[in-house]
């Protein structure tokens, strides 16, 4: 009994780090659409700035609010240059420059910093264990678990109920049409963008405890955000809840159930899910 | 407030293609404009450069006393342009309901006025727009004008796909509006007959340029000019 | 046993629901061999579903659909194409990338089974593309065959929509709203093509335009929320204060 | 296009043969790269299949290839067919469960194959030779050219593979089918609507397009006389995407473009500084995205027209 | 006076890249000590990138090397597949090639102009498992990555261990693709054993592992058995996680060998603080000792086979990790092996000797002779 809470408190809070890291994604790739396999970058470059700072002694949270606003900016300034061309030329356009984006951002970081592994400390008053009762848990890990909760409930509020999330999709829909009834497109595209990377800079810094920054976290990590964004349903912030959850979970029971198949049971999962569900999990409305 | 329309010399197209050349015309305050022409003469391609949908050459556009060429195509929807597309242009992905939300500024008709107009549309509120009806969407397109306070608006086939019934109570709000608020309005239609007798003055277009105007009334009833510019003598047989 | 021995497209009991909405309600209809019928009804009514079910784009909840005596129901929609049964569609449905020739040889292509040919390119596609050319003189958009359809302006891509139907030689041919945006001008000429088709071709025209349907149709179906409300002659129908009410208004027929 | 056109890729890859010096082996790579980006070409660009699962093909040929001539037979053109040929079995299989769907569902889909494969041929180390790779000898191509050291029988048997599968591609994208591919592509409701039997024409062209990346990988083993899991990594199939939207999709010719450049700027930027040539790639896919609507074969347009111009004297516009 | 061109193939970018790092960086601080230039001759040394485990591309840049630089040695080589994959093709072109890292056991008998001067994980696998039974840890359980380095240490261990009187209460391998260690730890802690024996690709997840390890396994008594995870590079990244982990490593990094000092300062003067040499650095750093003895014995223009010969002469010499030899049959090196305990001394973890097991030999050659 013992065991299996441990091991479902792994699966929440493993859950949770694919959430926290993905949901920028959910933003950029599921409600922009843009096929932005730069995503990695903007969080490892949130992961390292945050790094950074600590090391200079900036404390945890100020550094983790600083990262995120710096990845925000940073995906502003990149959106206003070379992604705001990119919206009408297609998704295999969008491969490339996203692509080249990425390997600018990891030879950038190698150069700034070397191939090692980055270590971003956490206070010592997340840092240890707590006591459950019958054992000690990763304190770590619960905050994880009630990060990710929060983080949900708040883009959940703020995008996929207001109007702004109303009139990204129509942007997105037609941006022509969207002009032409009065939406300023531009400025909502950067706002979103902004955010979007703002979020993946804040995976980056919160998730590195377990998704361990280096240059190549870029590239390393993408397949595990795309997963989630694609199992929960393009644009969906509550389809990539329950697909975080649902892949943390199985994924960690089965790991421990069956090591054997370990190496096979993520991309069985999810190779089963998308054959039941084409659409994922919880899609938007507009195509379930 | 009212307000009209200019065009002077007008040219404007696709990229480097010019469609529409050299056209000037003028819709005063309150005024209303037929605009007929066959397939392809530019109908639609004129009504998308006054939202700035197109490629614009040369050529002047004034809203009341306010060149608006340089503006872009939101500002424009914001100061009173309001703009029903031929193909609906529907967003896909909102609801009835949202479409209307997102397209409506102070001042403009209310959500549920629209659905007052359309009761069909209103129980269809929480369908995504790819899920409406034909008709139904293009009702929802005339209501997205609608709730966006529009000063002029540019209607773009609007009675397509529309049930007869529905196109009465159309006509019907159309003029109510036309009279109340003194809305500019700008439309383009195949139905040459209904087109004409909602509207005050009537151009013709052809090849991008205006081969006819006039009154409303003298071209419903010049039907020879309607046949050698419309060809729509052969209906009428 | 003959083809003729069954109507060419026969539905009985047809169902379908999107959720609470009842869309269709137990549909019969009966196609004979030539018939001209008209479907009309007030927006939302079911019609283009209908026709999508009938199609095999959507699944039918209930109901049999047989195509010349040959139950239908469980193929597929290009399955039911192959056996004859063609479509236009409400909002255009065209190939946007290609000319305009083109989108009407691709189908010829298909109706002629060449498709599946991977390495004989000259023949079988030069035939197909002079075939085409003839579909395009016949609806009149000849002079724009070269042209991307995605630069062609919207009249024109409603007349391709029929050519590309017709293109497929179908023995059933489901038009929805063939005349819609088109000026009456050409939407005379699409009724010149149509009365030109072989008899024994079945139609089915969906319109709101009054002019065009009681032009064409031998006879008329009103559809209200997802029932037949009448079925009859023009004239009994123009005349009937029902259809009046709910869909006619005071529109001169 | 003027035949002459045609001529030159391959005039160019002959010349490459006699010029090459120490450079020949990295010809074959990039003559098995391009048949992989050109296989991905047919999938992707023509019928619209969006795909990072191309590993999977590239990675089951090359095994194919490795363990029929460890066990079976070790001629290189028999080992090629039956690559190839169980390559596009594969294909067919995975294709039937997964091309019933579209965009990123698809897209994930087929990284998951190749995903899933990759680990069980890495369990299956007893066979595959696990991550230390299989190493395996080669007999000689017709039985009469051996492999040599300078890689020349490598590059011209690549090369005339690549002919005969380029042959195959160009009729195929020309054909009735190919045509009908392009439909689909758009708008497969349409094609539905006239009849087209979209999944089967989507599983025919996907395994025609896994045979030829199956050959590809094959050649990878043959050439090197070694497969390693890598053939199976998730790089190739990202890289193989690059390399084809970089050159240019639905040009065919694009794919040589594309794989020749990003392996020369690759090999060459990584030479000048092991370190950093990802600045240099990574701009370059930027640059092309931003100021080249079609890949680089827009470049290869242009110059085609300034030359025209040239030649003529004069602007025939 | 002639240049001899060395070309080195090594991993520069992507995921991998640290190994290419450490590669150039001990190139720098040996040719520093050394000089470029051998009686007269110049040594030139070209690097390649392979970019990560891509065995055709390493075959062919070893070709571009020996056929277009014409180069007189290669060396190199961080992972074992690109090793093997240039195996047909020194042999075909009488190659020498030193090999600077990758420690699958068989490579060097893939073709008979390899020689290594890393180490090969049996070797450093091995001594452990002796060592083990003999000071409480009886029953163990294994955790590698599923791969074959991580198959050939587990292999290794568990028949030494046995032999030696030990109990493997189970063996868990877990995927590469790993992000979260968690559930697999958790397995282990059901286990009760007295040790865990775990072996993990290097970079993030063995980090990863040793913190999991320090989380759950640690506080409940388990042991920590590994071979080369805590090497002093990567210690500040664990963190204290590391602290008594058990290590076996052909390296220790703080040892006082007189050339393992000066390495170290001049690391750190050259590279900063956080540089300190490791295995691979050792690796290149005696890859090029080797060369330049050949160079200094044999001339510029060696014959191969020549080389092959005094290669396969019984030489020893001093490493900065002690002294050294290469077996004259194997071409594969014997070094001492170090046994220690990772410990926090003055405010620094460092990994802290209890044992050195002398001239250790690859196991798995004496076993599969
Ligand atoms: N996207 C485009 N690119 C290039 N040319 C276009 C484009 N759209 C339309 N055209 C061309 O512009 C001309 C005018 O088209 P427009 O759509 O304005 O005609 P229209 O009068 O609205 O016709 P319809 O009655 O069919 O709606 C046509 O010749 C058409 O081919
Ligand atoms: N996928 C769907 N989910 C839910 N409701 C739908 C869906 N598709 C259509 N509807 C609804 O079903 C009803 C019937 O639609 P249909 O398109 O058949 O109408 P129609 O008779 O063709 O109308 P029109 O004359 O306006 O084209 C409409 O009210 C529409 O909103
Ligand atoms: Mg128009
Ligand atoms: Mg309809």
């Amino acid at each position: 009994m013992a065991t299996a809470t441990v091991i479902l408190l792994d699966g929440l809070a493993y859950g949770m780090v694919l959430f926290i890291i993905s949901v920028g994604l959910t933003v950029t790739m599921g409600l922009m659409r843009v096929v932005n396999l730069a995503h990695g970058g903007f969080a490892m470059a949130g992961g390292y700035l945050a790094a950074m700072m600590i090391r200079a002694g900036v404390p945890f949270f100020a550094a983790a609010a600083l990262a995120t606003l710096a990845a925000g900016i940073l995906g502003g300034i990149a959106e206003m240059t070379v992604f705001r061309p990119l919206y009408r030329k297609g998704e295999l356009a969008q491969v490339l420059m996203t692509f080249g984006l990425t390997f600018v951002f990891i030879a950038a970081l190698t150069w700034l910093f070397g191939t090692d592994v980055k270590i971003l400390p956490i206070p010592s008053y997340l840092a240890g264990p707590v006591d459950l009762g019958f054992r000690t848990y990763p304190t770590y890990r619960l905050f994880l678990i009630v990060v990710g909760l929060l983080l949900f409930l708040l883009v959940w509020f703020v995008i996929e109920g207001s109007l702004y999330g109303a009139r990204l999709r129509a942007a997105v829909d037609n941006p022509r049409m969207a002009r032409a009834v009065g939406i300023d497109v531009n400025r909502l595209f950067t706002i979103t963008f902004v955010i979007g990377c703002a979020l993946a800079g804040f995976g980056g810094v919160i998730g590195a405890e377990m998704l361990q920054l280096d240059p190549f976290y870029a590239l390393r990590y993408l397949v595990l955000f795309l997963v989630v964004v694609a199992v929960g349903g393009l644009g969906s912030f509550k389809g990539s809840f329950v697909a975080a959850i649902t892949l943390g979970v199985v994924e960690t029971a089965g790991k421990f159930l069956f090591t054997d198949i370990a190496a096979f049971l993520l991309f069985a999962l999810v190779f089963v899910l998308l054959l039941w569900r084409p659409n994922g999990l919880l899609p938007p409305k507009s195509v379930a | 407030m009212s307000l009209g329309l200019g065009v002077e010399n007008l040219s404007a197209g696709y990229g480097p293609t010019v469609v529409l050349d050299g056209l000037s015309l003028e819709v005063p305050p309150g005024g209303t404009l037929a605009v007929l022409g066959r397939n392809g003469v530019g109908k639609t391609t004129l009504l998308a450069t006054l939202m700035g949908l197109t490629t614009l050459h040369h050529g002047t556009i004034k809203l009341g006393e306010q060149a608006i060429e340089g503006l872009p195509t939101h500002v424009r929807n914001r100061i009173g342009l309001g703009y029903v597309p031929q193909e609906r242009e529907i967003f896909p992905s909102l609801t009835a309901e949202e479409n209307l939300a997102v397209s409506f500024h102070e001042g403009g008709w209310s959500i549920e006025a629209v659905f007052d107009l359309f009761p069909a549309l209103k129980e269809r509120r929480h369908n995504t727009g790819n899920r409406l009806s034909g008709g139904e969407q293009q009702m929802l397109a005339i209501g997205r004008a609608l709730v966006g306070a529009p000063r002029v608006l540019l209607l773009d086939e609007p009675l397509e796909g529309l049930a007869p019934i529905v196109i009465e109570a159309l006509v019907e709000a159309l003029t109510r509006i036309q009279r109340e608020s003194g809305v500019t309005m700008i439309l383009v239609e195949q139905k040459a007959e209904l087109a004409l007798s909602l509207t005050r003055d009537a151009v013709i277009l052809d090849r991008g340029r205006i081969v006819f105007r006039g009154s409303s009334a003298a071209l419903k009833a010049d039907e020879a000019t309607q046949a050698q510019l419309l060809g729509v003598a052969a209906k009428r047989r | 046993m003959s083809a003729f021995a069954h109507p060419a497209l026969s539905v009985r009991g047809l169902c379908k629901s999107f959720g609470a909405l009842r869309v269709a309600q137990s549909i019969d209809l009966e196609l004979a061999h030539g018939a001209r019928v008209g479907l009309i009804g007030p927006n939302g009514a079911g019609k283009t579903t209908l026709v999508n079910l009938l199609t095999g784009v959507l699944p039918a909840d209930a109901g049999t659909i047989s195509l010349e005596g040959e139950v239908i129901d469980k193929l597929k929609p290009e399955g039911r194409v192959r056996r004859g049964l063609a479509r236009t569609h409400q909002i255009n449905t065209l190939l946007v990338e290609e000319s305009v020739r083109d989108n009407v040889a691709i189908a010829i292509a298909e109706r002629e089974r060449v498709a599946w040919s991977m390495l004989r390119y000259a023949k079988a596609w030069r035939a197909c593309l002079e075939e085409a050319d003839e579909r395009l003189r016949e609806m009149g958009i000849m002079d724009v065959a070269d042209r991307r359809v995605s630069a062609l302006p919207y009249g024109q891509q409603r007349l391709l929509e029929i050519a590309i139907a017709l293109a497929l030689k179908p023995r059933v041919l489901l038009l929805d709203e063939p005349a819609a945006g088109v000026p009456a001008a050409e939407a005379h000429h699409i009724h010149e093509v149509l009365e030109r088709l072989p008899a024994e071709i079945a139609i089915l025209i969906i319109e709101h335009d009054m002019d065009v349907v009681f032009r064409f149709a031998r006879h008329i179906v009103v559809m209200v929320q997802g029932r037949v409300l009448k079925r009859g002659a023009p004239a009994e129908i123009a005349a009937d204060p029902q259809v009046r009410a709910v869909y006619l208004g005071r529109s001169t027929v | 296009m003027n035949p002459a056109w045609h001529a030159l890729p391959w005039l160019l890859a002959i010349a490459f043969y006699f010029t090459a010096g120490g450079y020949l082996s990295l010809g074959t790579s990039i003559l098995v790269y391009i048949l992989l980006t050109l296989s991905l070409d047919l999938a992707l660009g023509y019928a619209g299949i969006i795909t990072l699962g191309h590993a999977a093909f590239f990675g089951f040929g090359a095994y194919g290839a490795a363990l029929f001539a460890i066990h079976v037979n070790a001629d290189p053109l028999l080992g090629l067919v039956v690559a190839t040929a169980v390559t596009a079995v594969f294909a067919v299989v995975t294709g039937m469960l997964i091309l019933h769907t579209q965009g990123v569902t698809l897209l994930m889909l087929t990284l998951a194959i190749a995903v899933l494969l990759a680990e069980a041929a890495n369990r299956a180390y007893k066979v595959t030779g696990g991550d230390d790779g299989l190493q395996f000898t080669m007999g000689p191509v017709l039985g009469l050219f051996r492999f040599d050291l300078w890689g020349q029988t490598a590059y011209l048997y690549t090369l005339v593979i690549l002919f005969v599968w380029f042959v195959i591609a160009w009729k195929v994208v020309h054909s009735p089918f190919g045509r009908s591919l392009d439909g689909i592509r758009q708008s497969q409701a349409r094609m539905r609507a006239i009849g087209t039997p979209v999944w089967w024409r989507l599983i025919a062209i996907y395994a025609i397009s896994a045979a030829m990346a199956g050959s590809a990988g094959a050649l990878s083993a043959q050439t090197t006389r070694f497969v390693g899991l890598n053939t199976l990594g998730l790089l190739v199939s990202g890289i193989a995407v690059v390399m084809l939207v970089l050159g240019g999709t639905r040009r065919l010719y694009g794919a040589f473009l594309g794989a020749a450049v990003y392996v020369v700027v690759q090999d060459f930027a990584a030479k000048v500084n092991p370190f950093y040539w990802m600045f240099v790639i990574g701009g370059l896919l930027m640059a092309t995205v931003l100021f080249l609507e079609g890949g680089l074969m827009e470049v290869l347009d242009i110059g085609r027209r300034w030359l025209r111009r040239l030649l003529r004297g004069s602007d025939p516009t | 006076a002639e240049t001899v061109k060395v070309g080195v193939i090594g991993v520069f970018s992507g995921g991998f890249a640290r190994w290419g790092e450490q590669f150039k960086q001990a190139i720098e601080v040996f040719q520093k000590h050394h000089g470029k230039v051998v009686n007269g001759n110049t040594i030139e040394i070209i690097l390649r990138d392979a970019g990560g485990p891509d065995p055709a591309k390493a075959r062919q840049l070893a070709e571009e090397l020996i056929l277009r630089e014409k180069v007189q040695f290669l060396a190199g080589f961080a992972f074992t597949p690109n090793a093997m994959a240039v195996a047909e093709l020194i042999t075909e072109a009488k190659m020498p090639t030193v090999i600077f890292n990758a420690a699958t056991a068989v490579i060097t008998r893939r073709s008979p102009y390899f020689v290594r001067v890393s180490f090969t994980l049996p070797q450093v696998s091995a001594p452990i498992a002796v060592w083990a039974p003999k000071n409480g840890i009886k029953k163990v359980v294994t955790v590698v990555s599923d791969y074959a380095p991580g198959h050939d240490s587990e292999q290794t261990f568990i028949k030494v261990f046995k032999a030696n009187g030990g109990e493997i209460l189970e063996s868990i391998r877990i995927p590469l693709s790993t992000t979260d260690f968690a559930p697999f730890f958790e397995r282990v802690l059901q286990q009760k054993p007295d040790a865990m024996f775990m072996f993990g690709p290097g970079g993030p997840p063995s980090v990863a592992m040793i913190n999991t390890w320090a989380s759950r396994l640690k506080p409940a008594g388990i042991q920590l058995v590994t071979t080369n995870e805590t090497q002093a590079i990567d210690l500040p990244k664990i963190g204290r996680a590391a602290i008594d982990a058990i290590g076996s490593s052909n390296f220790t990094e703080i040892i006082d060998t007189p050339l393992n000092k000066r390495l170290r300062a001049d690391m750190t003067a050259m590279f900063g603080p956080d540089q300190v040499p490791d295995v691979a650095t050792v690796g290149t750093y005696d890859g090029l000792q080797l060369i330049y003895m050949t160079v200094a014995k044999l001339g510029p223009r060696p014959n191969p086979d020549d080389v092959m010969k005094f290669w396969t002469s019984g030489l020893k010499w001093e490493s900065p990790r002690g002294p050294i030899a290469i077996d004259p049959k194997e071409r594969d090196i014997i070094q001492g092996v170090h046994l220690r305990r990772v410990k926090e001394v003055d405010g620094k973890l460092i990994n802290v000797d209890f044992e050195i097991v002398p001239d250790v030999k690859d196991p798995w050659k004496e076993e599969n002779k």
